[in-house]
C-alpha cells in the first residue's frame, strides 16, 4: 500500500512513514477544516436567513483562510498564573488524539495509513488522548470557566464512550473483525449489503437485523456527537453558560489548533459511523472505473464516495447544532445512562440472538 | 417504562420537527442586505445627522435652550444699522450676526427636540447616517458660513458701534449736563 | 375603600402614630406616618383582614430641599437641616384599593423603621434609598450601597446639595 | 471518611455572554451546584433620576427611552401619562389609540428579544435570529412613523411628536398576517422542542405569593398563575376599548410558576397584542394629534405615582413637583430592578446551567435596572 509505495521511492522506512502520517493532515484534514469552517458559517447564516461571510472572494469563500491570517497573526497570550508547560501542550494533545485517529481510518481501498487489525480499537483508545488534552487545557487555565468546562468535558466523553463501545461490539458480532479495512470489505457489493441494511446476513436474519442495525446507528450517532461537543451536547464550552468552556482563555494560533482539531474531530467520527454503518468508501452503486476499465479511477472514486459520506453526517451535526439547545450536565449523563447504555445492551442482545439464527 | 418511550417519541418527534422548520430555511432567501454595498432605503422622517441651513437661521438660540444634552452652542452679535442680513425664507427680517454655531454631534442623543421649536425651520435631521471620525473634534459641526476674520470683524463693528454710541450718549449726557450746569450758574 | 376609610381604621388603631391626613393640590393624597413607627402601621395593613394590603407597589425618598439654603462663593449650595421623605405605595390586589403612605425624618437623623419584614420586594428600594438619599433604615436584613459602588464616601448622590468629589480612588470624576 | 470539600464562588459577570448587560451575580457554588446566589448591581447606573431633576418635562422624555431600551415606546408611555395626571390633561382620542397601538408593537418588539435571547441563553442560536428578524419589521415601523430605530422620542406630553405616516396602518396589518405563522414557527423550533422543555420546565419555580410579596408584576407574575394585568386591573388609555385575554401560566410542562410558563405566557402575550393591534387600527378616530401638546409644562405642587404595563411589568413614575418647569423628585419604579431581586430565591439548589435559564426567564434590561 501507501507506506510500501514511499517505502520504494524513497529508499527509507523512516522517511516513508514520516510521508505517510503527514499526507492525510496535508491532503485533507487541513483543507476539509478550512472547507468546514465555512460550511458551518454559511449552513448556520442559511439556516438562519442570512448569508454569512461574503466579501473574501466569491461569497466568501477564502474566508477562511482570512481568518487563519488573522489567527497566526494574533498576539500568543499566556496570563501570569497560568501553568505554561501544560498550556501550551494541550492544544497540541488535543490535536494529536483527534489527528491520531486519521491513521487508521480507510480513505479508500488502496490508502490506510496503517492497517492494524485493531484499527476499531485503536481509534477509540486513541481518542481518550483528547480527554487528557481538554483537561489539561482546562486546569492550566487556571480559570474557574475552563475548569468546570474542562471537568464537564472529562465526565462526558468518558461517559459517552461506553455506548459507541457497546455498538462498535455489536458490529464486532456480526462481522468479527476489529480491521477496518476488512470491516469495510465485508460490505462491498451494492448498498443493501451495509451494515445498516444487515450487512452480508441473507433471509430472515438481514430483515430481522435492519430495525436494530438503524438503533445503533443512531446511538453510535448521538454519542459519537457528544464526544465531540457538539451541540445539543456542547456543555464543556457552553457559551451561555461558561463563556467558552475549556478554551476560554486560548487565543491566537492556539485557539486555531483547538478549532482544527474540532473539526477534524467532527470528520473523524463521522467517518467511524460511515465504516461502521454505511459501507465506509464503497460506492452504492458500482464504480465507474469498472465500466470504463480505468482501474486507477476506482480509488479516486472510492475517495469521493468516503467524503462524500462524512461530509453528510457532518452536515447533519452542523444541521443539528443550528437547530437545537443545549443540554444540562446532569441531563446529559442522564441521557447516557438512562437511555442510550441501556438501549444499546438491549440492541447488543438482541443481535447477538439474531446472529445466533 | 410508558413515560420512558413517551420522552424519546417526544424528543425524536419534536426534534424532527424543529429540523424541518430550520431544513426549510436554508432555502428561504436571505432577509439581511449586504450593507456597504446596498444601502437600506430610509423614511423620510429619518433622523441621524443634524443640518443647519444658516441662510435661514436668525439666531434666537431657541434650538439650544431645548437640547437636554447642550451639544448647540451659538452665539450671535447684534448687527449695526445700515448692514443689511437679508430675510429668512418665510419672511422673518434677520437682525443678528450668528457668529458662533456648533453642534457637537458626538454629544447628540438624536432626539429632535431641538427641531420643532425652530420659528424659520432652518435646524432639522438629516438622513446622513455614516460620519464616524478619527478626531473626537472633527465631530463638533461648525455652520457659520463666515470666515474668522468677519466674525472678528462684526463682533469689532458692534463694540465700535456700541461704544461710539455709549460716546454719542456720554457726549450727549454731557452736553445735557453742562446745559444743566450753565441754567444752574444762571 | 377609599383613603379616607382606610385613614379613620388606622386612627381607630394607632391614635398617636398617624399625624396626619394630607391633602394634596395636584396629584394624590398621602397619610403621613411616624418614621419610627412605620413597620408597625405597615405589618397592621398587611395581616389585617379588611385591608389587606398584600403588595407594596413603590417606595420612593425624595429630598425635600426645605432647609435653610447657604450658598457658597463658587455657586455650590448646602442645605442646613430639613427634611427627607419617604413614600409607600400600597395596594391590595384581592380587594383593589390603594393608598399612599408618607414619612418624613430630619436630615441630621434620618432614620426610618424598614418595612422588609412586611414586603420583601420593599429591600431593595430601602437599599436604593440608603444609597442615594442616604436614608437609615433601622432593622434592614442587608443594608448596603445597591447602585453606587460600595466605597462611594463622597455622600448621597440624590441629595439637593450633593457636590461631586474630585477624585475616585485616583481618576478625576468630572472627566 | 468524608472527602473535605468547599465551596467555590464564581463571579458571572459583568462581562459574560448571557447576563443580557452588566450584571454581575456572585456564585457560591458546590461543584456545580448553587449555595447562594448575590447579585450586584448597579454597573450600568447612569443618574437618570439626578439628570432629570435638572430638566424640564418635555426634555426628560429622550431620557426615559434610555432606561428600557428595549421598549422605549412604554417607558414614554409610563411617563407621559404620569406628567398628564400631574396637569390633570386630556388628550385627544387620537393620540390614546396612537399610544396604545405603538406600545402593544412595541411589546411584541420587547418580547421578540426577551424570547429570542431566552433561546440562545439554553443554546439554539437560530430562534434568536428569527425573532430579531421579526423585531426589525416592527422597528422599521417606528422608524417611519418617529425617524428612530430604537429610541424613539416620540409619545410627548400631550399628544405625541407627528401623526402617523400615510401607510402605517396599512403595513402594520401586514405585519400583522406575516407575524402570525412566525409565533407558530417559534413554537416548532423551540417552545415545544424536548430539549427546551427538560431546561425550563420546573425550574426557578415561583409560587405566587412570594412573586406578591416580592412585587414581581408583569409575564413573571403572570406565569405564576396570577391574572394580573394593568391593562385590566388597573386600566388606562384606552385599554379598557378592547377585547382581549390574559394569559397565566398553567403548568403545562412542569409546575405552574416555572421557567417554561414564563416563557410560554410572554408568547401569548403576544398573540393578545397582536389582537388588540388589529382592532385599533380598525377602531382608530381621526384627529389632532399635536393639539393638546402645552406650550409650557409646569405642574401644580403635588406629587403622583402612575403605573402602566410594561412588556416587563408594573412600571411606575414617582414624580413630585415643586411648581417649577423641573420636577423635584422623579423615582422610577423599574420591573427589572424589581424582578430581578427575586433571583437569589429562585436559584437556590439549582445548577450553574438553571441560573442563566432562571436569569434569561426573568428577562432583565440592565438599563432599566441601574437607570
Amino acid at each position: 500500500m501507501i507506506f510500501d509505495f514511499f517505502t520504494k521511492l524513497t529508499g527509507s522506512e523512516i522517511s516513508a512513514s514520516i510521508i505517510s502520517a503527514l499526507l492525510p493532515l496535508f491532503l485533507f484534514v487541513l483543507p476539509f477544516a478550512l472547507i468546514a469552517v465555512l460550511l458551518e458559517r454559511k449552513v448556520s447564516a442559511h439556516i438562519q436567513d442570512r448569508l454569512g461571510p461574503m466579501r473574501v472572494g466569491y461569497h466568501g469563500i477564502l474566508q477562511t483562510l482570512a481568518d487563519i491570517l488573522k489567527l497566526i497573526q494574533k498576539e500568543d497570550i499566556i496570563a501570569d498564573s497560568n501553568d505554561k508547560p501544560l498550556f501550551n501542550i494541550a492544544p497540541v494533545l488535543v490535536f494529536a488524539g483527534s489527528y491520531a485517529v486519521f491513521a487508521a481510518i480507510p480513505f479508500t481501498s488502496s490508502y490506510i495509513g496503517s492497517n492494524i487489525n485493531l484499527g476499531l480499537f485503536y481509534i477509540i483508545g486513541i481518542s481518550g488522548i483528547v480527554v487528557i488534552g481538554i483537561l489539561m487545557a482546562g486546569w492550566a487555565s487556571n480559570n474557574k470557566y475552563t475548569l468546570l468546562g474542562a471537568m464537564r468535558s472529562a465526565a462526558q466523553l468518558i461517559s459517552y464512550e461506553i455506548p459507541t463501545l457497546m455498538i462498535v461490539v455489536t458490529i464486532l458480532m456480526i462481522t468479527g473483525t476489529l480491521n477496518l479495512n476488512e470491516l469495510t470489505e465485508m460490505q462491498s457489493g451494492f448498498f443493501w449489503n451495509w451494515m445498516i441494511f444487515g450487512g452480508q446476513a441473507t433471509g430472515i436474519a438481514k430483515i430481522l437485523l435492519i430495525p436494530f442495525m438503524i438503533v445503533g446507528f443512531v446511538v453510535i450517532y448521538i454519542s459519537t456527537l457528544a464526544e465531540v461537543n457538539r451541540t445539543p451536547f456542547d456543555i464543556s464550552e457552553a457559551e451561555s453558560e461558561l463563556v467558552s468552556g475549556y478554551h476560554t482563555e486560548y487565543s491566537g494560533m492556539k485557539f486555531a489548533i483547538f478549532f482544527l482539531a474540532e473539526y477534524a474531530n467532527m470528520f473523524a467520527v463521522s467517518a467511524i459511523v460511515v465504516v461502521l454503518f454505511f459501507g465506509g468508501y464503497l460506492s452504492p452503486i458500482g464504480y465507474l472505473g469498472n465500466t470504463l476499465g480505468l482501474p486507477w479511477l476506482i480509488p479516486v472514486e472510492q475517495l469521493l464516495w468516503f467524503t462524500f459520506k462524512g461530509v453528510a453526517f457532518v452536515l447533519v451535526q452542523m444541521w443539528l447544532r443550528w437547530t437545537l439547545p443545549r443540554l444540562r450536565v446532569d441531563q446529559l449523563m442522564a441521557i447516557c445512562w438512562k437511555y442510550l447504555i441501556p438501549i444499546a445492551f438491549v440492541n447488543l442482545l438482541i443481535v447477538g440472538l439474531i446472529t445466533l439464527i | 417504562m410508558k413515560e420512558y418511550f413517551n420522552n424519546i417519541y417526544l424528543a425524536f418527534s419534536t426534534i424532527f420537527i424543529g429540523m424541518m422548520v430550520t431544513f426549510k430555511h436554508l432555502f428561504v432567501p436571505a432577509v439581511t442586505i449586504q450593507y456597504p454595498n446596498v444601502k437600506p432605503q430610509l423614511p423620510s422622517r429619518e433622523r441621524n445627522r443634524l443640518y443647519v441651513n444658516m441662510d435661514d437661521c436668525i439666531g434666537c438660540d431657541q434650538c439650544a435652550r431645548a437640547c437636554p444634552v447642550n451639544c448647540i452652542e451659538i452665539e450671535t452679535v447684534k448687527s449695526i444699522p445700515g448692514e443689511d442680513l437679508g430675510q429668512t425664507t418665510n419672511g422673518k427680517r434677520k437682525a443678528l450676526w450668528v457668529t458662533k454655531f456648533d453642534i457637537d454631534i458626538a454629544k447628540c442623543f438624536y432626539c429632535e427636540l431641538c427641531v420643532f421649536p425652530c420659528p424659520t425651520d432652518c435646524i432639522y435631521m438629516t438622513d446622513v447616517y455614516e460620519f464616524s471620525e478619527f478626531e473626537r473634534d472633527n465631530l463638533i459641526y461648525d455652520f457659520v458660513p463666515l470666515t474668522e476674520e468677519e466674525r472678528i470683524e462684526k463682533k469689532e463693528n458692534h463694540e465700535k458701534f456700541m461704544a461710539e454710541k455709549a460716546a454719542q450718549k456720554e457726549a450727549e449726557l454731557k452736553a445735557k449736563e453742562s446745559k444743566n450746569n450753565s441754567q444752574d450758574k444762571k | 375603600m377609599t383613603e379616607k376609610e382606610i385613614f379613620e381604621i388606622l386612627k381607630e388603631k394607632f391614635c398617636e402614630t398617624i399625624i396626619e391626613f394630607v391633602e394634596a393640590e395636584a396629584g394624590e393624597n398621602y397619610i403621613k406616618v411616624n418614621p419610627l413607627e412605620i413597620d408597625k402601621v405597615c405589618s397592621f395593613l398587611f395581616i389585617d383582614n379588611i385591608l389587606q394590603f398584600d403588595s407594596l407597589m413603590n417606595l420612593s425618598a425624595v429630598d425635600d430641599a426645605n432647609g435653610e439654603k447657604k450658598t457658597e462663593e463658587d455657586g455650590s449650595f448646602e442645605y442646613i437641616g430639613g427634611t427627607l421623605s419617604v413614600f409607600y405605595h400600597l395596594e391590595s390586589t384581592d380587594k383593589r384599593h390603594k393608598i399612599t403612605l408618607g414619612t418624613t425624618v430630619e436630615k441630621d437623623k434620618p432614620d426610618v423603621v424598614s418595612v422588609t419584614d412586611v414586603w420583601e420586594h420593599a429591600n431593595w428600594h430601602e437599599r436604593e434609598a440608603f444609597d442615594l438619599l442616604g436614608i437609615n433604615f433601622l432593622n434592614h436584613p442587608d443594608l448596603r450601597r445597591i447602585l453606587m459602588p460600595y466605597d462611594w464616601d463622597a455622600g448621597y448622590p440624590l441629595r439637593k446639595d450633593y457636590k461631586d468629589p474630585d477624585y475616585y480612588q485616583g481618576m478625576k470624576v468630572p472627566y | 471518611m468524608a472527602l473535605k470539600t468547599e465551596e467555590m464562588t464564581l463571579n458571572l459577570g459583568p462581562q459574560h455572554p448571557s447576563t443580557h448587560g452588566v450584571l454581575r451575580l456572585e456564585l457560591k457554588l458546590d461543584g456545580e451546584f448553587i449555595v447562594d446566589v448575590i447579585p450586584h448591581i448597579g454597573y450600568l447606573h447612569r443618574c437618570f433620576e439626578k439628570h432629570a431633576e435638572a430638566m424640564t418635562y418635555p426634555q426628560i422624555i429622550p431620557y426615559t427611552d434610555r432606561m428600557d431600551y428595549l421598549a422605549s415606546m412604554y417607558n414614554e408611555f409610563g411617563y407621559v401619562v404620569t406628567v398628564e395626571k400631574l396637569l390633570g390633561l386630556e388628550v385627544p382620542e387620537r393620540v390614546e389609540y396612537i399610544r396604545v397601538i405603538m406600545g402593544e408593537l412595541q411589546r411584541i418588539a420587547s418580547h421578540l428579544v426577551a424570547l429570542g435571547t431566552y433561546g440562545a441563553d439554553i443554546g439554539a442560536i437560530t430562534p434568536f435570529l428569527f425573532c430579531f428578524r421579526d423585531r426589525e419589521k416592527i422597528l422599521s415601523l417606528f422608524e417611519m412613523t418617529s425617524g428612530a430605530r430604537l429610541l424613539y422620542n416620540y409619545i410627548w406630553i400631550g399628544g405625541v411628536a407627528r401623526d402617523l405616516p400615510p401607510d402605517f396602518l396599512r403595513l402594520t396589518k401586514e405585519f400583522i398576517v406575516y407575524f402570525r405563522p412566525k409565533i407558530k414557527e417559534l413554537n416548532d423550533l423551540l417552545t415545544f422542542n424536548k430539549i427546551f422543555i427538560e431546561r425550563t420546565a420546573n425550574i426557578g419555580i415561583l409560587p405566587k405569593d412570594v412573586a406578591v410579596n416580592y412585587g414581581i408584576t408583569g409575564p413573571m407574575l403572570r406565569a405564576s398563575g396570577m391574572k394580573w394585568d394593568l391593562r385590566k386591573d388597573d386600566t388606562y388609555s384606552v385599554y379598557n376599548k378592547f377585547d382581549f385575554d390574559i394569559p397565566v401560566g398553567e403548568g403545562r410542562m412542569g409546575t405552574v410558576g416555572d421557567c417554561w410558563d414564563r416563557y410560554f405566557v410572554r408568547i401569548l402575550e403576544m398573540e393578545q397584542s397582536l389582537k388588540i393591534i388589529e382592532q385599533a387600527i380598525n377602531q382608530i378616530p381621526d384627529g389632532d394629534v399635536t393639539s393638546a401638546i402645552p406650550k409650557r409644562v409646569k405642574p401644580p405642587v403635588g406629587q403622583v405615582y402612575v403605573r402602566v404595563e410594561n412588556p416587563r411589568g408594573e412600571l411606575g413614575y414617582f414624580i413630585v413637583s415643586d411648581g417649577t418647569l423641573n420636577p423635584k423628585r422623579i423615582k422610577v419604579r423599574a420591573p427589572s430592578f424589581v424582578n430581578l431581586a427575586v433571583i437569589s430565591k429562585l436559584c437556590n439548589g439549582h445548577m450553574i446551567a438553571d441560573v442563566i435559564a432562571i436569569l434569561g426567564s426573568i428577562d432583565i434590561v440592565l438599563g432599566e435596572v441601574d437607570r
